[in-house]
């Protein structure tokens, strides 16, 4: 039972850095970006080339893949993403979804279709033995960091200067724009620091998820789940809404096997029925 | 008699009050305008009456019939339409279709899916009679988004005279028409037939007092003054509305 | 009748007509039966896919319902179709047709309920969660099912007792062609009569519809149950002329390639997915021998290039490939005619 | 004194709808400009113009002599155009502290000298913007514009919708902001009366073009101009629509 809740701690937190950048991006530009995923699997894929080709330690490996994705987040956002910020949802769904088609088969012919795992150094092996709970060495580094990524997040976006700035944009972006705020720099930022997080979040979760190009779309749902269910006002929604959902995952899966994600879907869509804007929403959302 | 009254009508939003105890009769054939500085109210009270918004508090009659809980397609059916004070159009479709749309559904042929739009010569005569009443005939085959500006206006209210109201309410049907343009647009809403009572929301004090019988003010969610033109002129406290002065009075 | 409404009503008319294009469209289809026998097995996935198409053009392109769970509907009525046939309940394929699509239909109305609040990105998780959770049952149910297997053991009784399936698809590419013809028959009465300018209305405008005198959300689950309907009976013709049915009916790749094959065509104009599919289904074909294993990729880039270029000039392009093949086939028409008439003007209209 | 601010012929508005024709004003350094008309005569056009949000048709915005017409918004805002909008678009996820720091610029007007102009501010500067009262959203309103240290400030209805002793005492700050700092000022006000105690100079705006410029003093003193275009009465000579017979 506590090992169900541990798991999906990990699970959840995983989760959450997955999908917390698309949903401040979401939140500033109403956009709906359905190849976030993608670059959740650029991190994996990068980690995975680094790690066991070229032989970087693995704790070096994590953090370039964070780069390697920012950086490649803030290029798309630049070239390709700020011509569909004014179009209609249906063109936004449209080209994120092409764009993931693209990214699955592009992987699919660079790194084969097979499982990729990524080598864990060994002392993150094994499971530390607590109170006769059974606790993965690994989902505890997970759990640390992106426990700590959280509450960084959280400062950054509390503390300073960039995160009241940012604030401002989605309250209200006209007015922000007025009073000298340059949205388009922010959100840009944002954009390619959500892409880092989410490459780190692949990077960290390969061995849990699974990497395989298929990745982004199967986990597209879960991270729309996170945003739609969490809001978009805020990071405290979707952290919720994402541990809500790692656990609920878990137990599902090891109560009821055989309904699989019956149970998520079905919450989420009655989550949705009677809050059409999230769960943890404000009163007013866009 | 009065056609359409409004008993203790209230709408707030989360703290702020749109509109309070707003108690208003609006008689049968009436030119009735509504005035009132920004953020008065005015827009609520229409929003209110028509459907889109849901009082707080209060009771909408229509004929003696209380049609609170109505929605407004239910409202439109009951002899009630509105224009809105942002054009409120169909942009892909042509001014004629958005007229012979308004009276299939009128005629209840909403849910008819066999037979053409126009298939019943009614609806082609009364859509011909509207086009040519609101100036729209030259371009009743356009793109309704390629009008120009003073068209479009015109359409906006073509619309609600299309669903045959009893009671019209018109929401600054003026605003932003270009001058040139204007002219046409005034000429219309004058020529509108004398048995559907209007209610007029406007800024424009020229075309208020050349078109009211009775004037309603609305300050801060509440009516404030109600009377003939010449009284509501000369009543000292609209004034000072108007003019920002002290309310010591 | 006075002048101006004479024309007012000629003018209500004139879109409905039927087109020298749209005849030359179906022709040209119907004669494929005996011009293309070589490649009926293809030309039958095309005709199914158009018909899915066509379903969820009447809720996208009319309606303005963003969906990106239209395969509920597809694989729900797909299994029911193959389970009749397989336990014996409905013999006639036919009936199971209709039945299926009814089936569809009901589901639809049922789930038409939660697509009527909220925005785009609302609307867009609640079909796809529909869909996923029909793919969960399908896949938890798999002694019914049949699971990751598939469902084995369908076989097809002849149509109307009369014409059996063949391996080489010619009676099934008949059949499908029929049954699209006839929908889309409906689809197009539905499209140019007051309902469906109603649709378009809503789509265009709903706070000003419900303020004619539309009641916009009863509007919307009839259309979208009758969408379901035909997204369903697309599915059981998929059963029926493959004899089979599996999970990958239910997937979201099948709703995300849908919107593809009717952003290609265009929505909003029946047609769209139509031509849609036509072009969908032989550039998989092509794509598929040159790397077979890579095409996604490049449905992917189209689907890139089709948003940057923007689909509002593809429809201008569209517009205008459609009236130069219009005028091409006037003209055709018109030479033919020329020496009957006795060289007398033709009348373009 | 310099000229500051010159508009020519700007024409605007939203979507298609122009409300803007074609208006041209010039603000001088120091000066303080009231804004008046009826509802609806593009006064909020003309200031959201100026910031640059609504829609361009035509004209020409220069700021001490450089143009400003092709600047994006956040850009003017730095070149010295500061904004207080008409429902003031307090940031409401943002402390009241965070409002100002946010969008502050270096120069005279601090946080410090803010809150020592509003001292009911620096009581509340933890709250978050939702939970102000609407008088205190308007002083954080024009607060947040002071911190931008403009050359030239915008407030559009700043009086609108506060309780009477709200009035007086934002008024007394917008005095203390206009008349003792010299700070350069457009105001757009419904509160005729009021506002011409502050500003230099008025202009009236009808239909989207001016109408009626003159003196503070001397237009305060001219009732019947007052009476004529802010008034209820009918104005002279009808135009366009006739009464019904």
């Amino acid at each position: 039972m506590l090992t169900i809740l541990f798991d999906g701690t990990a699970y959840g937190m995983l989760l959450f850095v997955l999908a917390c950048g698309l949903s401040v991006t979401l939140g500033l530009m109403n956009f709906i970006n359905l190849a976030h995923g993608a670059f959740a699997m650029a991190g994996g894929y990068c980690t995975v080339v680094l790690v066991n080709r070229i032989g970087v330690p693995f704790a070096l490996g994590l953090p370039l893949a964070f780069l390697a994705t920012a950086l490649l987040g803030g290029l798309c956002e630049r070239t390709l993403y700020v011509h569909v910020y004014a179009r209609s949802h249906l063109d936004q769904v449209l080209f994120t979804i092409g764009l993931v088609f693209m990214s699955v088969a592009a992987t699919d012919y660079v790194m084969g279709s097979s499982q990729q795992f990524v080598r864990i150094p060994d002392a993150l092996q094994g499971q530390f033995n607590v109170f006769g709970i059974g606790m993965g060495k690994y989902r505890l580094l997970i759990i640390v960091v992106c426990g700590v990524l959280t509450l960084a997040l959280q400062l950054i976006l509390t503390k300073t200067r960039f995160g009241s700035r940012l604030r401002a944009a989605v309250d209200d972006q006209r007015v922000a724009r007025g009073l000298g705020i340059n949205v388009g720099a922010v959100f840009g930022i944002t954009f390619a620091f959500g892409s880092g997080l989410a490459g780190l979040g692949g990077a960290l979760g390969a061995e849990i998820l699974g990497l395989d190009p298929t990745f982004p779309l199967k986990y597209m749902i879960y991270f729309l789940i996170v945003v739609t269910v969490g809001g978009t006002s805020g990071i405290i929604g979707p952290f919720l809404a994402s541990l809500l959902l790692g656990i609920g995952d878990v137990a599902g899966k090891y109560y009821v096997p055989t309904l699989g994600a019956f149970v998520i879907y079905a919450i989420m869509i009655a989550v949705l029925i009677v809050r059409p804007h999230g769960l943890f929403a404000r009163g007013t959302a866009r | 008699m009065a056609i359409l009254e409004t008993i203790g009508l209230a709408k707030r939003f989360g703290g702020i009050v749109a509109a309070a105890d707003v108690t208003l009769a609006i008689e049968k054939g009436a030119r009735h305008a509504l005035i009132g500085p920004n953020g008065a109210g005015k827009t609520t009270v229409i929003n209110l009456l028509s459907g889109v918004l849901e009082p707080t508090a209060g009771r909408i009659l229509l004929d003696g019939r209380d049609i609170t809980a109505l929605d407004s397609h239910q409202r439109v059916r009951l002899g009630m339409a509105r224009t809105f004070q942002i054009n409120q159009l169909f942009l892909d479709l042509t001014p004629l279709e958005a007229v012979a749309l308004a009276m299939s559904e009128r005629f209840g042929l909403g849910f008819d899916c066999w037979r053409l739009v126009g298939h019943k010569g009614a609806v082609a005569d009364e859509a011909a009679e509207i086009v040519e009443r609101f100036h729209l005939a030259d371009v009743m085959d356009e793109r309704t988004a390629i009008l120009p500006y003073g068209k479009q206006r015109l359409l906006e209210i073509a619309l609600a005279f299309a669903c045959r109201p009893r009671v019209l309410f018109l929401d600054e049907p003026a605003a932003g028409v270009p001058q040139a343009e204007r002219h046409e647009l005034l000429a219309t809403i004058a020529a509108l037939p004398a048995d559907v009572t209007v209610l007029l929301i406007e800024h424009d004090m020229d075309l208020v007092f050349s078109f009211a019988d009775r004037i309603s003010v609305l300050v801060n969610g509440a009516l404030f003054v109600d009377g003939a033109p010449d009284e509501v002129a000369r009543d000292p406290r609209v004034k000072a509305v108007y003019l920002g002065e002290e309310l010591d009075a | 009748m006075t002048p101006l409404a004479a024309s007012v009503a000629q003018s209500l008319k004139r879109r409905a007509r039927w087109s020298v294009l749209e005849i030359a469209f179906w022709v040209a289809a119907f004669a494929s039966i005996w011009l293309l026998p070589q490649k009926h097995l293809i030309l039958t996935e095309t005709a199914i896919l158009a018909l899915f198409a066509l379903s969820l053009d009447l809720i996208l392109g009319y309606a303005g319902i963003i969906s990106l769970g239209q395969a509920a509907f597809f694989g729900t009525a797909g299994y029911f179709a193959g389970l009749v046939a397989k336990y014996g309940l409905i013999n006639d394929p036919v009936l199971a047709l209709v039945c299926s699509g009814l089936v569809a239909a009901a589901l639809g109305f049922v789930t038409s309920f939660l697509v009527l609040r909220g925005s785009d990105l609302t609307r867009l998780m609640v079909t796809l969660g529909v869909s996923l959770m029909l793919g969960e049952l399908a896949n938890r149910y798999s002694d019914i099912t049949g699971g990751a297997d598939g469902l084995q053991g369908v076989t097809v009784a002849p149509i109307l007792g009369l014409f059996a399936f063949d391996m080489f698809g010619h009676t099934g590419y008949v059949y499908c062609l029929s049954v699209l013809f006839v929908c889309f028959l409906v689809a197009r009465r539905l499209v140019y009569s007051p309902f469906g300018l109603s649709l378009r209305a809503i789509k265009g405008n709903a706070l000003r519809s419900g303020a004619i005198g539309i009641p916009v959300n009863a509007r919307l689950v009839a259309i979208y149950t009758l969408s379901a309907g035909f997204a369903g009976m697309a599915g059981a013709l998929l059963t029926q002329t493959t004899a089979f049915c599996s999970l990958d009916v239910l997937s979201l790749q099948r709703s995300a390639d849908l919107l593809l094959v009717l952003i290609i065509g265009g929505t909003g104009y029946l047609y769209g997915g139509l031509i849609g599919a036509v072009i969908y289904k032989f550039m998989q074909d092509w794509i598929a021998t040159l790397t077979p294993q890579y095409w996604q990729f490049w449905i992917g880039l189209l689907l890139v290039v089709i948003v940057l270029v923007g689909r509002d000039r593809m429809a201008a392009w569209h517009e205008a490939a459609r009236a130069a093949l219009a005028r091409f086939f006037t003209r055709a028409l018109a030479w033919r005619r020329r020496p009957a008439l006795g060289g007398a003007a033709p009348d373009g209209r | 004194m310099p000229e500051l601010l010159a508009i020519e012929q700007l024409s605007a508005g939203y979507g298609d709808a122009v409300v803007l024709a074609g208006v041209s004003l010039s603000l001088n350094e120091g000066e303080a400009l009231a804004l008046l008309g009826r509802n609806g005569m593009g006064k909020t056009t003309l200031i959201n113009s100026i910031v640059g949000v609504t829609r361009y048709f035509g004209g020409k915005i220069a700021l001490d002599g450089a143009d400003i017409t092709a600047l994006r918004p956040d850009q003017r805002a730095h070149v010295g155009v500061g904004w207080v909008p008409q429902e003031r678009n307090i940031f409401r996820s943002l402390s009241v502290h965070e409002n100002l720091t946010a969008v502050a610029r270096p120069g005279p007007w601090t946080t410090d000298k803010v809150y020592a102009l509003f001292p009911r501010l620096a009581e509340r500067r933890q709250n978050l913007g939702s939970q102000l009262s609407g008088g205190e959203q308007q002083m954080l309103a024009v607060g947040r514009a002071l911190v931008l240290n403009p050359r030239v400030m915008l407030l559009d209805e700043p009086l609108e919708g506060l309780a009477p002793i709200l009035v007086e005492e934002l008024l007394a700050a917008l005095r203390r902001v206009i008349r003792d700092e010299g700070t350069s000022a457009i105001v757009v006000e419904q509160n005729a009366k009021k506002i011409l105690g502050v500003a230099d100079r008025a202009i009236i705006l009808e239909r989207g073009a001016i109408v009626h410029a003159a003196d503070s003093a001397a237009l305060a003193a001219d009732r019947a101009a007052l009476e004529r275009h802010l008034g209820v009465t009918d104005s002279g000579p009808r135009r366009g629509a006739r009464a019904r017979p």
